[in-house]
């Protein structure tokens, strides 16, 4: 099942992935939220960038005497995934001042207790 | 306390099948070749969009229209922010920064202006295009907001014009991609609509796409600065 | 070359990115914009519909070959969805006019834009454009549920957005394997080639979609954003993300894992679908029961409408397909009614204590959502029931009775707290001053009443039209 | 009969189809529609009422009419959307929780129907009503026997038809019921220990009627106590039982609507509907004594009515089996027991402090429908070939012989006499009275309403732990996949 | 050979600057971490040949988004602790 592990970046990405995943399943303070959500997302960012990458390539700028580039397409993923990224944390933190307005705290177990 | 520990462990296996999944992906330059985008793009990127940097081709042309659907999603964002924070305009009046940040500030601006216009406008040459420009410019609005505070800012560049900017650019952006039918060709057609290719490597090169990459710039940076403004502003609502 | 598919989407952005210049110069053109807007959207679906004949055609983005550049695909399937689409939008679109104060200009932008969303989810047949587009739409629908800016509303956003957000990373690594895997990202190269990924990486792919695809069609374990979101959202949106939203999920479980699966993962995918199904079902008509607050039972309900629609695409067979599609077709109809004359009869609070007795306020509003009750509950004079038939029929055919019983309990169930509903709203003993309501309104809501009694008697044809598509797809 | 073909869904559905097992109740439906819905238009003067109950006879005739399982699924959940609606319309009173609980006993007995009719329509792949295959035959006797209220899903009855008013309990108890005993003779006449279940029924429906105060809870009993005769005719070995069965089920619309219709009266004029507190009204409402009379001697089958003639077929029917007859003796005699002490109670009784001081005789608009349903009643008695050879072409020995007449006239007897020597004990058991298992239904609203309760506190839990289960079953799904 | 041990070591603050944003109980030192790890991320995809992405990971990741969460923490504690 494990064939040749092509390269620690990949562990680095399953790491990040988790440690972001874990940030927002324990954290209850809505913006460590944000920030695991920013680290999963930041992992995927990374695969992305390392699938166009193998050693030797040069970035995708054509300029003569040069053979193989890094591959453009992912690289143009990742560019809208960081702005999609971005544009959703902006919102979320928007929801997250909207919340402690009405809530006067930021921290999930208040939040359920006043709801009560 | 249970939570985290029963987290660990649904993660932990989480992560094994993740990897064992990651394991058996081919190695990228295995992938590339025998793949048909790349080895097209690769080939003949410059002579179909005019562009030298290929990463800029495949956004504004080969994908042009995920570009689009990614600057509605800017635009879906900044009109999200407003809509939370939906009170008549109040800029906060804080008086912003001691008066050295403000001097140095005012030389600075300028000049974080024009490498976000030369980011922009190069896009197709060097690395660089209408997003990273959009939002250099967009940061220098913040900057502004921070050392002056948001007085200056209401009154030095206030939403309407934002607004507006945000708007024109996205119609800017179908408006190009409208040329190409009209010309005949599809929607989104670079090259085969008529515009002029130009030798790669100059300015003027890449047919349409510096105009996508200016229409993008104004966009993304009107909507980010939008964003933060109505973030920034003290809430009354 | 007809521009009819790229011109459904940008008709929309179109309107989204005018509404602020027209809003500067003022609020009075807001409802000619609009109705313009719905009359152009339902022409162009029109002429996409019944223009050309059957068949796929694809359109080039670009005009870039579809290996290299984006393409958009129209064949059956996505007809049907852009049908659903362009009705349920455009009423609810009409009905927001009456229902939603006219300074809210950023409502109509992201309405716009969730409209444009939903139409280049349906169309598009590139994976990462899809990805994009789903970004679109969730983006755009958080704010919407948020749009009344009390306490309630806005922790309901945050849990939609969560949850969403989580989704959409789901569905964003599952793409990025499918382009590290095969190199490329047009989806009809993808199904052919997608049993030639080694076993643990397309088990991974597949697992991802079926959560990722999950968590925005609300099946039961991944259902725990809908009730707060469609509850506390306005009317207008609520029939807008239960009618129409939750579809658009539906059209991706088939196209990418149902679709692009061949042999044992197809079998597998089914199994899975259709023990889900039932579990929903029964799950969402029992979390119905259980609320103390209408908006959050027709929530409830409609997870359990999205059981048994993803019912019958466990069940596989062509009949399956059809009452799918079929009842997804009649749940827009119906929860689109309810929640339109629900919104007429109750203006505010929906708790089952400040709506005693409202029903007798709004009279037509009462018999409209009688109406839709009645069909949501699968009684036979109501297209409801029609779609509800064919899935028992498919399923029994299907050699698994045991799920047309699980059909039935759930009507059971659901008769329960819809008559309950109705205990409440009716209630004799409080007084309760009539509520006028505006003829743009009233005739939505008529036009959703219609649309349920369409479903029972035109049954035949309509099926007919989803058999041909079916075939197509299978 | 209108028979036109409407094509659904690649299935012909036939409607108006008449035959032999149909004619009986259509006639009965269409003799008892105009007299009960005069009565109910006259009680209430309310028109949407009215137009309600034309569209609900209009259903139950297209159920009873139907010629295949999809119009007959069609019709009969028009019936219960119908019904529901007639009684949440119901101005006369302020509850809503008895429609309530009248709409989800008919839903489930909706859903048993459509199961069955999926199950039995894709497995032999056509609609029509013979041919039962094994698997679907469970479900439609669920739904057949909740209809036509039998033992154990008897109690919806007395619970609706004792509390809503009177105008339209006559609609509802003409058509309700009897489309549950059409079922019944359509879908599994022969169904083993049917006879015997009809038996039962009757008796144990007459026990409990004599427990009751309420005058409409008793005159329910005694509907359930009828049905259980129609079905113990259903039941019969012999070929003539189900004749038998539409036989008695024609005249039991009859002196059923009738007697409802006197209920209606002495509740309008009385307004209250506990018999203890009347008495002596023989001489305030005469008329409506005389339709009393004539309701009870038919339904305890004295000679001239038409109880009379479909009780002697019954027994004719049932001559096979002694056990049978033997119960359905015991039922007419009980039968008669009831009526005599009502009729005792209500008319004959010298009550001097009772209030019945202003009643006066029900209004002529009321007792114009009365005299009719008293007429058919008496008329259909005398000149009984109209009912045994139009109706349902039985051949029997002459009904008028001594020996049948005796057959009839001892259990009357017996009762009528019983009643002095039981009543202090009658009495006691009347103020006591005898609760049926009422509270059962409640218990299993208010049970699927906690389980639903539990549920939302199970599915609607805390944010993180909702995000947990997500990927506890993302884990579980990759991890399980062959 | 030296650039591929450089990635290394990059990877590893990375993993570094995540755990600790996700561990520390101070939000404002998260942001920061967080900061911190946006630039190294960008680092790190110039050194896999992809500046563009880098440029703009860098401009969005560093700036943009270290600003936000700064706003929204000054914006979600109440004023009296803070200056």
């Amino acid at each position: 099942m494990w064939g040749e592990i092509v390269d620690f970046a990949y562990w680095v990405v399953v790491g990040l992935f988790l440690i972001g995943f874990f940030g927002v399943l324990t954290d209850t303070n809505l913006i460590k939220i944000a920030i695991g959500l920013n680290i999963m997302e930041a992992s995927l960012l990374l695969l992305l960038v390392r699938l166009a990458f193998s050693p030797g390539d040069s970035p995708p700028i054509v300029s003569e005497g040069i053979l193989n580039y890094a591959d453009p397409v992912p690289q143009a993923l990742t560019l809208t995934a960081i702005v999609i990224g971005a544009s959703t944390t902006a919102l979320l933190l928007s929801f997250i001042i909207k919340t402690y307005k009405y809530y006067g705290s930021v921290d999930l177990k208040e939040i359920r207790r006043m709801e009560r | 306390m249970i939570r985290k520990s029963v987290a660990l462990v649904i993660l932990a296996i989480l992560g094994l099948l993740v990897m064992g999944g990651l394991a058996e992906l081919p190695l990228p330059a295995e992938r590339m070749s025998e793949s048909v985008t790349s080895r097209h793009i690769l080939s003949e990127g410059v002579s179909d969009t005019g562009a030298v940097n290929l990463v800029t081709a495949v956004l504004f042309d080969y994908r042009g229209f995920d570009t689009l659907g990614e600057a509605t999603v800017i635009f879906a964002a900044a009109a999200g922010v407003v809509l939370l924070f939906f009170r008549h305009d109040l800029p906060t009046s804080r008086l912003g920064l001691s008066s050295l940040a403000k001097r140095s500030i005012m030389v600075l601006a300028p000049f974080v202006f024009v490498t976000g216009l030369y980011i922009v406008m190069f896009g197709h040459v060097t690395p660089g295009g209408g997003f990273q420009g959009g939002v250099v410019w967009a940061t220098l609005t913040i900057l502004l907001c921070i050392v002056y505070g948001t007085a200056f800012e209401w009154r030095f560049i206030n939403t309407r014009t934002k607004t507006l900017l945000e708007s024109l650019g996205a119609i800017a952006f179908i408006l190009l991609g409208l040329v190409g039918i009209y010309r005949g060709d599809f929607f989104l057609s670079n090259i085969a609509a008529g515009f002029r290719a130009g030798v790669p490597g100059e300015l003027t090169s890449g047919g349409a796409i510096p105009l996508l990459n200016l229409a993008i710039g104004l966009k993304v940076a009107a909507g980010l600065a939008l964003i933060f403004y109505n973030m920034v502003k003290k809430d009354v609502g | 070359m007809s521009h009819l598919p790229v011109m459904i989407i940008i008709w929309p952005l179109i309107f989204a990115f005018l509404t602020p210049l027209v809003d500067m110069v003022s609020l009075r053109y807001r409802k000619h914009v609009v109705i313009t807007f719905v009359v152009g959207q339902l022409v162009l679906v029109g002429l996409l519909i019944f223009g050309d004949s059957g068949g796929t055609t694809y359109y080039p983005l670009g005009g870039w070959a579809p290996e290299i550049g984006i393409v958009m695909v129209v064949d059956g399937l996505s007809r049907i969805f852009i049908m659903l689409i362009a009705v349920g939008t455009s009423l609810a679109m009409l009905y927001s006019l009456a229902d939603i104060p006219d300074k809210e200009s950023k409502y109509y932008v992201l309405f716009g834009i969730l409209i444009a969303g939903m139409f280049g989810l349906v169309l598009t047949g590139d994976l990462f454009n899809l990805y994009v587009f789903i970004e679109l739409t969730s983006l755009a629908s958080f704010p919407l549920v948020a749009i009344q800016r009390e306490g309630p509303a806005v922790r309901a956003g945050l849990r939609y957005m969560i949850f969403t957000v989580l989704s959409s990373l789901m569905v964003l690594l599952s793409i990025i394997l499918v382009y590290g895997a095969l190199g490329t990202l047009n989806m009809e190269e993808i199904g052919r080639q997608l049993v030639s990924i080694p076993h643990e990486l397309r088990v991974l792919i597949l697992a991802l979609w079926i959560v990722g695809l999950g968590l925005k069609v609300a099946v039961i374990p991944l259902h725990s954003w809908l009730p707060p979101a469609h509850a506390e959202a306005k009317s207008p949106v609520s029939a807008l993300l239960s009618g129409v939203l939750i579809k658009t999920g539906l059209y991706m479980i088939i196209r990418l894992p149902l679709l692009m699966s061949q042999g044992k993962d197809e079998m597998m995918i089914q199994f899975i679908l259709i023990n889900i199904a039932a579990v929903t079902i029964i799950g969402g008509h029992l979390l119905a029961l259980g609320q103390r607050d209408v908006k959050r039972v027709l929530a409830c309900s409609s997870i359990a409408h999205m059981g048994y629609i993803v019912l019958g695409l466990g069940i596989g067979s062509l009949l399956g397909l059809v009452g799918t599609l079929f009842h997804a077709l009649n749940h827009m109809a119906m929860k689109s009614g309810a929640f339109f004359s629900l919104g007429q009869m109750v203006k505010d609070h929906y708790d089952f204590d400040s709506v005693q007795g409202k029903g007798r306020g709004a009279p037509w509003m009462a018999a409209v959502f009688l109406i839709c009750c009645i069909s949501l509950i699968g009684l036979p004079p109501l297209g409801g029931f029609a779609s509800k038939w064919i899935l028992g029929m498919a399923a029994v055919e299907a050699g698994q009775p045991i799920y047309a019983g699980v059909i039935a309990l759930g009507t059971f169930l659901s008769g329960l707290y819809y008559a309950n509903i109705f205990r409440i709203l009716l209630n004799p003993d409080v007084s309760v001053e009539s509520v006028k309501t505006r003829w743009l309104s009233a005739g939505v809501v008529g036009v959703t009443g219609f649309l349920c009694v369409v479903g029972f008697f035109a049954a035949t044809w309509i099926t007919d039209l989803i058999k041909i598509v079916a075939i197509g797809i299978l | 009969m209108v028979s036109f073909s409407f094509d659904f869904m690649g299935y012909p559905l036939l409607l108006g189809q008449v035959d032999g097992l149909s004619m009986p109740f259509v006639v009965a439906f269409s003799v008892i529609i105009v007299p009960a819905l005069w009565y109910s238009f006259a009680y209430h003067r309310h028109r949407n009422q009215s137009i309600v109950s034309v569209l609900f006879f209009l259903c139950s005739l297209g159920t009873v009419t139907a010629g295949d399982l999809l119009s007959f699924l069609v019709f009969w959940e028009g019936m219960m959307i119908l019904s529901a609606i007639l009684i949440a319309v119901d101005t006369g009173r302020r509850d809503l929780r008895i429609g309530y609980r009248y709409l989800v006993v008919h839903v489930i007995a909706g859903a048993s129907l459509f199961l069955g009719v999926i199950i039995q329509v894709s497995s032999t792949n056509s609609l029509d009503l013979a041919g039962l295959v094994p698997a679907a035959l469970p479900f439609l006797i669920l739904a057949g026997v909740i209809k036509a209220a039998l033992i154990p899903f008897h109690f919806w009855v007395p619970d609706a038809y004792g509390q809503i008013s009177p105008g339209i309990a006559v609609i509802l108890t003409a058509f309700t019921t009897k489309v549950g005993v059409y079922a019944i003779a359509r879908f599994f006449p022969s169904l083993s220990g049917l006879a015997l279940l009809g038996a039962t029924v009757a008796v144990f429906a007459v026990v409990m009627a004599l427990g009751q105060r309420h005058l409409r809870r008793v005159l329910s009993y005694h509907l359930i106590g009828q049905i259980g005769y129609m079905v113990a005719g259903i039941g019969a070995l012999s070929d003539i039982g189900v004749a038998a069965a539409s036989l008695h089920m024609f005249s039991g619309v009859m002196y059923k609507g009738l007697l409802f219709m006197v209920a209606g009266s002495v509740l309008y004029q009385m307004k209250t509907d506990d018999v203890g507190h009347m008495g002596g009204l023989i001489r305030k409402m005469p008329l409506t004594f005389v339709a009393a009379l004539v309701g009870a001697a038919s339904i305890s089958g004295l000679p001239p009515f038409n109880g009379y003639i479909s009780k002697t077929a019954l027994k004719i029917a049932l001559q096979g089996d002694p056990v049978i007859s033997l119960l359905l003796t015991v039922a007419a005699v009980l039968t008669a027991m009831s009526f005599a002490k009502l009729l005792w109670d209500i008319f004959l009784r010298e009550k001097p402090q009772c209030e019945g001081g202003e009643a006066r005789e029900s209004p002529a608009v009321l007792l114009i429908p009365m005299l009719v349903l008293a007429g058919i009643c008496l008329g259909t008695g005398i000149h009984y070939p109209l009912l045994t050879d139009a109706l349902v072409e039985i051949s029997i020995p002459p009904i008028y012989s001594v020996g049948s007449l005796w057959e009839s006239l001892y259990p009357v007897l017996l009762g009528v006499v019983l009643v002095p020597i039981t009543a202090i004990k009658l009495r006691h058991l009347a103020r006591r009275g005898l609760h049926d298992l009422d509270f059962v239904f409640p218990r299993l609203i208010e049970g699927f309403t906690q389980v639903g309760r539990v549920t939302r506190n199970t599915l609607e839990g805390h944010l993180q732990t909702q995000l947990l289960i997500v990927t506890a079953f993302l884990v579980f799904l990759i991890w399980m996949w062959p | 050979m030296h650039e591929s041990m450089l990635t290394g070591i990059l990877l590893v603050f990375l993993l570094v600057t995540a755990v600790f944003a996700v561990a520390t109980r101070y939000v404002l030192h998260a942001v920061l971490s967080l900061s911190i790890f946006g630039i190294l991320l960008s680092v790190l995809f110039v050194m896999y040949q992809a500046p563009d992405v880098a440029m703009a990971e860098a401009v969005v990741g560093a700036g943009l988004m270290t600003a936000l969460f700064v706003v929204t923490i000054s914006k979600t504690t109440n004023r009296d602790d803070s200056a």
